[in-house]
């Protein structure tokens, strides 16, 4: 069976690194890369073809292969190129409609978007959201500490004491979370905020203060995904956000709803009256923001605050980000292809959820 | 009462001599390791085979012609024994976890 | 010959000293070495010790002495360690028959000027020792599973009733002696039937504590056996189990946290019995035994899941790592890759620990290394460690690679309850007969883990 | 009146369990009183049991009770902390006085009816009777400065020759009695005077250990003056305090690390005086004396330097802490600016080990809170503790500001040696009388200091 | 040597009572923490002063005319009371600092 | 008495902050501070007003006060105008020639270089060098972490196990001992060398791995600076940091021989057999570079390994600097002052190794 990589044109993240690529061969399967597809996360040709893949046009990619992998965006006119029966998978944001996703839905290949996986222990290994969420927190801090022009320890030194930088941070999911742990390894003080209280264990078993707003809506149906909450509660949370922010040098706000707009979590107020120098991360940028403010995908200067704006900080890190997505990407396949290409068990919940189609062809296979 | 008052004064080195040992006894015991308990126990369990004293003084003492202490005494020797040696043997067999690697 | 004496004298300390490093793991064999010396020369006097009409018989007694030490190094040494408690049971038993014997035929010894004293003396040890006796083969037999437990409301009552018969009894016999020649046989069977109904009712958890307890009273028995014949060594080592036996009986109530009230008057195995009857079949151990198993394994593995992180228990851990490496155990660490919360949860906790990275295993690895782990000490961890994502293809984590950890010797769980984990299903590898159960905060487990491991030596 | 020999029972078993509880800090005080009231139940029962040729002299013997009990509480009440060992060094002596007055007027009773043992008896109490006293003396005496130590070559031979002559002259009273009257006298004197030329040699560093060794010679005094008397309480409680006493002397020997006999054959005090010697006017501490102060301190500074970074010892700092805090005393960290040898030093090592940035305290506000510091516990640290810089205008680091420890109440300093520091300079500190030095790694020593804690209750 | 011995078989009791008692004093200190050790060298000198039921016996005994045995024996009830009292009055201050805070 | 800051035209490094001034003029001296000295470094001139200071211009400055405070630069014109007794402070890097130097040394004013202060313990409360280096050795290390595309700590994820990253530091001053201590917080596997072997105890203490090299030159008279070493030596160090330096991901350099070239500790070869995105810090670039490839000041790729050059990296923390810099300034001035602008004590080390005069002057004094 062919499986084919074709390069993402929208992000530095490719589907199959060397590595995953030999191991893929190692399990019979051919492999043909689009040329140039891991340049951007920095695996040239050679490496591909050393681990025994094939270089090959975009254009022979997409109708030789079976199984057709990319990143996060195809474009319409890739599609007609696909053979019929074929499946393409990628991380093609599957909750927020766009014109790609209906485009991706009429194609006639059976396409799989992986951000829909569900959150179940099982599909853990194939969850390329907590792995590029993790990857992103940790880049959130480590960029905001090179942003911020202070120490991120408490120093005691001849020239003073300088005490150790707060940092807070707004939403403890995966990427929350490792925005926590790494802020704590550079010595700061962390305070983290999240409307799920099943979290605080969490924080706290980071060893960071969890600050509470009384009264959360908790939904814990939703598989670990937050829901909107309450008016007044939105207020409450508001006011102690403001107050814990307006003490911190580092703010990193990773608050989404999937599929929603993101909170807003930083008003104007709260940015007006923060230290000059200080540092926002914002990584619900693409989703509207959590800071009113802030710009998706550019940094601003909000007098003497500096607002990041960026939901794809692990982009910056496509080496890693993209190893990270093709091992998930190798464990998908490894999964939906148990038994063969052509009979995928659709009443398993990892392939129903991630598979994009229109409602008929559902109601077909239901 | 007075009896027993009396009988204690005669005996007063044998009771201070009880009352010391038994103190001794839970002196000695009192700050063992729970690791040990069964060890301890079978081990103490083993001392107090020294009945089997008793019944030796007891066969010793006995008529060649009176068969039916020889018999019981005999039966109380082996039981004794069996205590002894039996309980000596396995408290070992149990401390073995502690020889040093 | 007054040497007699000196030489028990000396047998006693022997006793004493033996008893004394009995109770310290460190001197607790050469404890067991110097008691049986004691033992030895006391015996070899009160063989060849110079008597009043001596008879010597000395036939019989090697004989004797001969057939019992046989017997018992035989059982001694094909028992296996599991049968161990049963075995000491029954010699237990055994030493109370001793006493019995030697008390019966004394008491038909008795005439018109054997004192008060002696009398009362001898029938307590013919009670006391039948008790231990038949009170010893009941537990014997509930150790083996031979006895069933049986108990009804009223048998704590009959027992007290049938106590005061027994007493009553005795005390008739002593004030008027040569009435009934038949009643030192009447209460020789009332004092075996009590220990049957004594123990009977007492449920099989319990039987240690019961098992020394018997211990105790066959010391007591010895002690008066000794009174009556004046011997030193027989009183003075009976008094010394006896109030030993005691002690430790009491010592092991606190050790499964029972009253020793609660365990005499029946009332005896409920909480233990407890946890068996609502979840399923599991194991719970202590953790003193828990910290032997890994004090004496040559590789423990531990598993740390989410509740190390909730319990905050990575520091504990790594001094625990400590005390058993000095001690030369080898101990990993197995990082499953969904440990946790977040990616690499494990790592930052272990981290801040500071466990050096070359102690964290992944996954494959793990696996590879769990068939000669000796102990695998799963901290928390629950999903992690399901085995149903192996072998029960109806498990919603079917096919997620687990750590298999039992492939490795022993598992024992640390975590509070028998909830699920953040998966939230069950996990058969609790049920499961390699794995023990360890309930408690994971930091507060470990911490005593690592104490019961530093006192060990 | 068969009651007294149950009191006396009583009351043995009450000095037993006194003594027993004595040996463990936390039911200590309770054991005092326990054993007390046992002295005080066999004294009434002294006093007041009947007696065979009784004159009564009730008035005497409460006077005597009285006016000793008066002395006693006095002295007792007005005593600082630093005299007590002198007190109970007089205190053992009396005791021994006792012994002696007792058994001098004893064998001036002996007639030609009186056993041998008898008399043996008589005369050792009188020997070891004199011996504690006088031998008690001098050790008060040099405890209080009041006698220098003087020892020869020749001493111990002269000991040795003069402990034959009492024992000669033991043997021949005891074999030919009545033959020379004034002998018991002589008896006294040579004893009296074995005391002096014992306890004379040996250093004033070692006369706790001579004190805790006459107290057990008291005690065997006690003993020997109780059989006289076929007294039980007397026997028991002399030889009680006798065995233990030996014990604990050992004990204390291993503590200061001597061997008992290096102390009865003089070679006294040596070691303990050798440090004075080559380096200027230091006092050493052991870890076990730091222990206490800390652990009965309100507050504690910890001032960590670079030796800290050396040994690695900034977790073993966080479990002491742990385990002071527990017991209510509160720690902080002095962190001077240029501990280390890099800016921010001590900050990285102390967030590895997570002490909370709460109890690090920088400089002025450090300086600020020492003055109501308990114990400045220095650990590695040296330059950054320098005094000179504030009032030796000569020293190259003068006007650098420094921790001034010296406010605090105590200074105990953690290092391997007296090496200088960074800066290769002097440290005044350490010969300040209210220093104390406590040598050895960092590490260990605080892991030693933290058991040491523990045990403490 | 056989006065020796006979003595002892005639006293075996006592001599197993002091042997015992020698072992439990032993036993009872083995193990105090270095804390400890003045305090209870002052506590168990306290108990020696025990000598004093002597110096009472005497004096009881004591003809009201034998002036030097009251004397003596009045002093040594001084000395002893002393050594009674004043022991446990200055072992207690000591242990003040066990108090629980 | 009247202190004046002129603003730094090279670095963003000003000589007092607006928390330092006004500690000074609670000790009654007069403060004029130069319109927007404190700008580059984020400190505004109502920040200087309101401390109490008063803002003038830079020609002002220069005439009016008696006391002159700098940062790393000043030009020949300006020394014109500074009225002849006045004293002149600042970190003219006083080892190396330059003209300026000579200048100075012209100077009618005296002038005192913070960076010739003795490394004695009792001048560490003004030592720029350290608080400067010890700020660039943490940024050396989270700017390295920025450009590294990949995690410092070990990750065991779903997506595979990363291990942790390698970091190598050469040279273990000031600068080298805080980067080892960041690398370590972020997880990083650490290893360093230097020649002073006495630093060994040091690494260690931080946790790090010493690399040795047997046979090192001691010269501890050099008052802990290092000196040049002999011919085999330098070769044996060279092999080992290049079996070393090619294991790395992040090497941080920062060996220096004050006052003369920076010794060459990555060759060409190590580059060119450096895994592709692993990332040198060259912290000795001013004085010639510890990597030969290095350009000061600049960040250039080496097919596939990215070389930082910049001696200054502090200056990317201008206000966290500045701060510091100023309480050296502070603890310095106090020293000097002690009995009085007119009657400084030459025969202080610290005055004495500080002053910069030419050599009659000295002779003068001496
Ligand atoms: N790694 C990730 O990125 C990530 C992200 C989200 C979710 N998950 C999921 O989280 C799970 C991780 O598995 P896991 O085995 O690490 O954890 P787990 O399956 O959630 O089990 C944790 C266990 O720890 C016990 N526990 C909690 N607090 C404790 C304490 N203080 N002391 C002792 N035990 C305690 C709990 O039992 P008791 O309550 O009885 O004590 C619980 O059974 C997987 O299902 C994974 O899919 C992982
Ligand atoms: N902070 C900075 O930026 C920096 C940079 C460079 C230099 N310095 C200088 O370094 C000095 C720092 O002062 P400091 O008091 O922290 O350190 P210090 O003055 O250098 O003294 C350290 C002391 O720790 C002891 N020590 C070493 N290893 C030990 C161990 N394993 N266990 C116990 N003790 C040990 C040593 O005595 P023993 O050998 O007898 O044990 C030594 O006296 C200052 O002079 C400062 O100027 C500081
Ligand atoms: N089963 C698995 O193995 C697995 C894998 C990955 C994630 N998860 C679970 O899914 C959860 C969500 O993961 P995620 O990081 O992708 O979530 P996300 O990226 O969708 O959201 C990030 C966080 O923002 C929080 N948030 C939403 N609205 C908020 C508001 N108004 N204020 C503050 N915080 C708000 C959410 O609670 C969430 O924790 C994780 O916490 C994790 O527990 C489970
Ligand atoms: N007394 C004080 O308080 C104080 C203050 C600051 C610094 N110091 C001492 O001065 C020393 C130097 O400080 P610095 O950081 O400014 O030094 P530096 O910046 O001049 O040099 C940095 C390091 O590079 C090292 N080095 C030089 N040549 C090398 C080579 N060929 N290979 C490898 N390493 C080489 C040096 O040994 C030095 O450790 C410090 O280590 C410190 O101990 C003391």
């Amino acid at each position: 069976m062919v499986i084919g990589v074709v390069k993402c044109t929208e992000e530095n993240l490719v589907a199959l690194v060397p590595q995953v690529t030999s191991k893929l061969i190692k399990d019979e399967y051919q492999i043909i890369v689009e040329s140039d597809a891991g340049v951007a996360s920095g695996y040239s040709n050679e490496l591909y073809e050393s681990a025994g893949a094939v270089i090959a046009s975009r254009k022979e990619v997409l109708s030789k292969a079976d199984i057709i992998l990319t990143g996060t965006a195809i474009e319409k006119t890739d599609l007609k190129q696909i053979t019929k029966n074929s499946l393409l998978v990628g991380k093609f944001n599957g909750r927020v409609e766009s014109n790609m996703l209906t485009d991706l839905r009429e194609a006639t290949a059976q396409v799989f978007s992986l951000d829909l996986l569900p959150r179940s222990t099982i599909a853990q290994s194939m969850d390329v959201l907590s792995s590029l969420a993790s990857l992103s927190g940790y880049k959130a801090v480590v960029t905001a500490a090179d942003e911020f022009a202070g120490y991120f320890p408490m120093m005691t030194t001849s020239a003073g004491t300088i005490p150790p930088a707060r940092v807070l941070v707004l939403g403890a999911g995966v990427a929350g979370l490792q925005a926590i742990a790494t802020a704590k390894r550079l010595g700061a003080i962390v305070e983290a905020f999240d409307v799920r209280t099943a979290v605080r264990e969490e924080v706290q078993s980071l060893g960071a203060k969890f600050i509470e707003v009384e009264g959360s809506q908790e939904d814990t149906t939703a598989g670990g995904y937050a829901v909107e909450q309450s008016e007044t509660y939105i207020k409450k949370q508001k006011e102690l956000i403001h107050e814990t922010a307006v003490k911190a040098d580092i703010v990193i706000s990773t608050a989404n709803i999937p599929g929603r707009k993101a909170p807003v979590l930083i008003e104007n107020r709260t940015v007006a009256a923060m230290k000059k120098g200080s540092v926002i991360v914002d990584m619900a940028s693409a989703s509207g923001g959590n800071c009113e403010l802030s710009k998706d995908s550019q940094t601003i200067d909000v007098d003497g605050v500096t607002i990041i704006g960026d939901s794809k900080l692990y982009n910056l890190m496509g080496k890693q980000a993209s190893l990270l997505y093709s091992n998930n990407i190798y464990n998908f396949l490894k999964y939906i292809l148990k038994d063969g290409k052509d009979n995928l068990s659709y009443d398993s919940e990892i392939i129903s959820k991630t598979l994009l189609r229109e409602e008929e062809k559902s109601a077909v296979s239901a | 009462m007075l009896e027993i008052l009396d009988y204690l004064k005669d005996n007063v080195l044998m009771i201070n001599l009880l009352i010391i040992t038994i103190y001794l006894g839970f002196e000695v015991i009192s700050k063992v390791p729970t690791v040990l308990h069964t060890p301890l126990m079978s081990g103490s369990n083993a001392i107090s085979g020294i009945v089997i004293i008793g019944a030796i003084i007891l066969v010793r003492q006995a008529e060649p012609t009176d068969v039916i202490t020889l018999i019981f005494g005999t039966l109380g020797i082996i039981l004794g024994s069996i205590n002894v040696v039996g309980g000596h043997a396995v408290t070992n067999r149990m401390l073995e976890m502690f020889k040093k690697k | 010959m007054q040497y007699i004496e000196l030489i028990y004298i000396v047998s006693t300390v022997l006793l004493i000293i033996g008893l004394r490093k009995l109770s310290s793991p460190s001197t607790a064999r050469n404890g067991n070495v110097l008691a049986a010396l004691g033992m030895g020369s006391a015996i070899l006097v009160a063989i060849f010790s110079p008597m009043t009409d001596d008879h010597g018989n000395l036939l019989y007694i090697f004989a004797g002495i001969l057939a019992g030490a046989v017997i018992g190094l035989i059982y001694s040494k094909k028992v296996e360690m599991t049968g161990i408690p049963e075995l000491v049971s029954i010699f237990n038993g055994f030493g109370g028959a001793c006493a019995v014997s030697i008390s019966i035929l004394e008491a038909y010894k008795f005439n018109s000027s054997s004192t008060l004293g002696l009398m009362t003396t001898t029938y307590m040890a013919l009670f006391i020792g039948g008790v231990a006796f038949t009170g010893s083969l009941i537990a014997y037999g509930k150790l083996a599973g031979k006895v069933k437990d049986w108990r009804s409301k009223v048998s704590s009552y009959f027992n007290l009733i049938w106590l005061m018969a027994c007493i009553g009894l005795i005390i008739f016999q002593v004030i008027n002696p040569m009435t009934y020649t038949f009643l030192p046989l009447v209460i020789l069977t009332v004092s075996l039937i009590y220990g049957l109904t004594f123990v009977w009712p007492i449920g099989g958890a319990d039987m240690p504590v019961v098992i020394s307890l018997l211990n105790a009273l066959t010391g007591i028995a010895a002690a008066l056996a000794g009174i009556v014949y004046g011997n030193m060594v027989m009183i003075l080592g009976g008094v010394l189990v006896g109030s030993s036996g005691a002690i430790l009986t009491v010592l092991m109530c606190k050790a499964m946290n029972r009253s020793l009230i609660n365990v005499v008057v029946g009332g005896f195995g409920a909480s233990s019995s407890a946890i068996s009857a609502d979840q399923g079949d599991i194991k719970e151990t202590t953790a003193n035994d828990t910290a032997i198993m890994m004090r004496y394994a040559q590789n423990v593995m531990v598993i740390p899941g989410y509740g190390m992180a909730v319990a905050q228990a990575q520091k504990a851990c790594k001094e625990l790592d400590k005390s058993l490496s000095s001690r030369g155990v080898n101990v990993n660490y197995a990082i499953h890759p969904v440990a946790g919360r977040m990616p690499g949860h494990m790592n930052v906790l272990l981290a801040e620990a500071d466990v050096p990275y070359s102690k964290l295993i992944d996954l494959d690895d793990a696996n590879g290394m769990l068939t000669d782990t000796d102990v695998c000490l799963v901290v928390g961890a629950n999903d992690v460690v399901n085995p149903s994502a192996l072998d029960d293809p109806g498990s919603p984590i079917y096919g997620m690679p687990v750590l298999e950890i039992l492939n490795s010797k022993n598992v024992v769980v640390l975590k509070r309850s028998m909830n699920k984990g953040y998966s939230g299903i069950e996990n058969p590898l609790f049920f499961h007969d390699k794995t023990k159960m360890l309930f408690g905060d994971a930091k507060d487990t470990i911490e005593s883990l690592n104490n019961e491991v530093k006192v060990m030596d």
